[in-house]
């Protein structure tokens, strides 16, 4: 960003369309190709790049195949191995990750360029591998078909997308979190037991009987879902250290349900169990608890 | 005794159902011979046709399913509004074909085809139920198989898996189409590559001004830029120069 | 603009729904004026009546529906029945977890893991063929044992029992999906009406049966009861005959 703001520094740039400045031995796409990303200023003034997104080495390849129109039967491997680093290079000089197979791939390229450039093997020096490039060709030709395979299913994905069959819901944002379904009595007593059976029966020394208040657990509660919107069931049964006091939180989250200050919620069944704020004019009529009775 | 009326009790029950329903489970349930029930399928399909009905029939999956008709996509786009429909990223529809074409097949197979990791579209797929695991490998280590699963053939539309292209069929077919749309990542520079000046030495195409291409459309468009203009363009972009003063 | 084929969109419409549509959201939907929309309302539902549709126009709760014409509820509840099909519940599937990894096992091994009475789930589970009776062990009592059946297998499209994944397998591919993509999985995929196993219930049983204690102290040496009194063998133990001798 400083740099574009000093104007003083703006001379002649390296760009690939002008060779003629280039001082890099790199030989150019021919003028045809299409580049790999664009550079521009966003109107807030900051330089914005679009970079084309490959999902892997092979991919880029074939990009680079297809853009430069070359035979996937005779690619020229210093040209496609400088044009691959190019794009490498791009991508880190954008402090983008570069995948692990992007660099095994460049490997593989300086390694067939190496091979394409010794002479021809002496009569038994070396078995005769063939074209070094083969086993890539084959690759490349490989995935081709695949990517094409997978453009047939994303026009078939195009088409039926323009299908509805009965009953999709309209509206009610559910582009949204997944509606929760009210937890019942059942669900919160088989969490508590979830809890008991991790929480062991200590003696707390130094505890006071009265240490554990339900309504001080209540208004805890109270003030944490206030606060954050919503606290676990898990978490909040996490922080108590003994079962005494796992059952008077127990207690007092009951309570508070009942006295509709919150709503427990349950995403799945066996899920967490969610506790929420009650909304203000919350329907009475889907009261997710009981009275919690002889709890 | 079957329906006195079989096309109308045909009608009623591909309208009540959101999944293809297999011949055998209609003709059973309608208390018909499965050929009469095929004969019934074909006129009311006509009949739709017939009268314009804004349904048509399609068989998708092993079995029949009735669906909007697609020219009317637009008003029942807009009426499930907030509903979002998955689309498959490109990853996902390139691991979804090859385990189409190739199963039941491995998470390392798919990986040697791909070139790349395929885990975490692999998990998502599973997870969406368009593939399964189809058993174990017989090879060392014993790998999961992977194949597709009927919700696959609903997901594309396609009747069963013969349906899906020949692998020689597939070339002409995506010469046909439209060309090829390139995935594009918008970012900003990070301030070090401008100092560097490593993105003016690659192939970058500078554009000014706050009429750009940077919309949300993944069009790998590419506004042409004057020569003269290209040079005073990228220099003001980048702000570099071929041999610019230590700062 | 609204649609040049008002009356087949709002067919479409209607169709895609299962909730009452209002006038206003239709219209709305359509960009037509209301009453138009109610013009064509009223046309659509003279055409079904008059073409003796399998379905008809309900104006229920302020809203418009489509619903099957009553005289079909016979075929649609066939329908219902039959595409009932299996659909596991956990408790059917902890329990046949529990049975694929310790087969051969008693009821009360079963119930010992589970913590609950298990008598019903195994019935309806030996009711689907999906678990066997397999001998009886020589403890005290002698109890029955149960085991997998071919249909378990293939309900899971696994060839034999080694190709149960390992909870481990399931559990890094799960963890490994796309989350971004996250939030759009639960949407669309309705709850199958196919007799088959998903992942989400192989993963149940697998989970279930990593969490197992693996020692060997279930061992059972089998005593097979003959076919005959397989049946009476079953009703005693599940107490399916009502007079449950109590224990």
């Amino acid at each position: 960003m400083s740099a574009t703001d000093r104007p003083d520094d703006a001379v002649t740039p390296k760009a690939a369309r002008t060779p003629a400045k280039t001082p890099t031995a790199a030989k150019p796409p021919p003028p045809t190709a299409e580049p790999l990303g664009i550079l521009a200023r966003d109107p807030s003034g900051s330089v914005m790049v679009k970079l084309v997104r490959f999902e892997g080495p092979l991919d880029l390849l074939l990009h680079l195949i297809k853009r430069d129109e070359i035979d996937i039967y005779d690619i020229p491997i210093a040209h496609i191995t400088q044009q691959y680093l190019t794009y490498i290079e791009l991508m880190r000089s954008l402090d983008l990750d570069v995948a692990g197979e992007f660099l095994v791939m460049a490997a593989t390229l300086m390694r067939i360029k190496a091979k394409m450039l010794l002479p021809l093997p002496s009569v038994g020096e070396e078995d005769d591998e063939g074209d070094p490039r083969e086993e890539l060709v084959q690759r490349l030709i490989e995935y081709r078909q695949f990517k094409e395979a997978a453009g047939t299913l994303k026009s078939r994905e195009s088409d039926r997308r323009l299908l509805f069959e009965r009953g999709m819901l309209p509206g009610e944002d559910e582009a949204g979190p997944l509606p929760l379904a009210p937890a019942t009595l059942f669900d919160l007593l088989d969490a508590l037991n979830r809890v008991m059976l991790r929480v062991p029966e200590q003696t707390v020394y130094e505890v006071q009987g009265d240490i554990f208040d339900v309504e001080d657990k209540m208004s805890l509660i109270a003030r944490t879902v206030a606060e954050e919107g919503s606290i676990s069931f898990t978490t909040l049964m996490h922080n108590c250290r003994a079962r005494a006091e796992v059952i008077v939180t127990f207690i007092a989250l009951l309570e508070l349900v009942k006295l509709g200050t919150v709503s427990v919620t349950q995403a799945e069944p066996f899920g967490d169990i969610l506790i929420v704020a009650r909304t203000r004019e919350g329907s009475e009529a889907d009261a997710p608890v009981e009275s919690p009775g002889g709890a | 005794m079957p329906p006195s009326n079989l096309q109308a009790a045909l009608e009623a029950l591909l309208f009540s159902s959101d999944q293809p329903l297999p011949l055998t489970l209609l003709a059973e349930s309608l208390d018909a011979p499965p050929d009469r029930v095929a004969e019934a399928l074909r006129e009311y399909e006509a009949a739709c046709t017939g009268r314009g009905a804004g349904v048509q029939l399609r068989e998708i999956a092993g079995g029949y399913l009735l669906v909007t008709a697609p020219e009317h996509a637009e008003w029942v786009g807009r009426l499930l509004r907030g509903k979002k429909r998955m689309r498959l990223s490109r990853a996902a529809l390139e691991t979804m074909a090859i385990i189409a074409y190739k199963q039941p097949v491995t998470k390392s197979e798919v990986e040697a085809i791909r070139g790349v990791d395929s885990s975490a579209v692999l998990g998502t797929l599973l997870e969406r139920n368009l593939v399964t695991i189809r058993g174990r490998s017989k090879v060392v280590g014993r790998p999961l198989l992977y194949g597709t699963t009927q919700e696959f053939l609903g997901y594309f539309g396609l009747r069963d898996l013969s349906e899906l292209p020949r692998p020689e069929e597939l070339r002409a077919l995506v010469a046909a189409r439209e060309p090829e749309q390139l995935d594009m990542m918008e970012m900003e520079a990070p301030a070090s590559a401008l100092a560097r000046g490593t993105l003016a030495e690659l192939e970058v195409v500078a554009q000014v001004g706050s009429d750009l291409p940077f919309s949300s459309d993944l069009q790998h468009e590419v506004e042409p830029v004057g020569e003269g203009d290209m040079d005073d363009a990228v220099a003001e972009e980048l702000g570099q120069t071929g041999d610019r003063p230590a700062d």
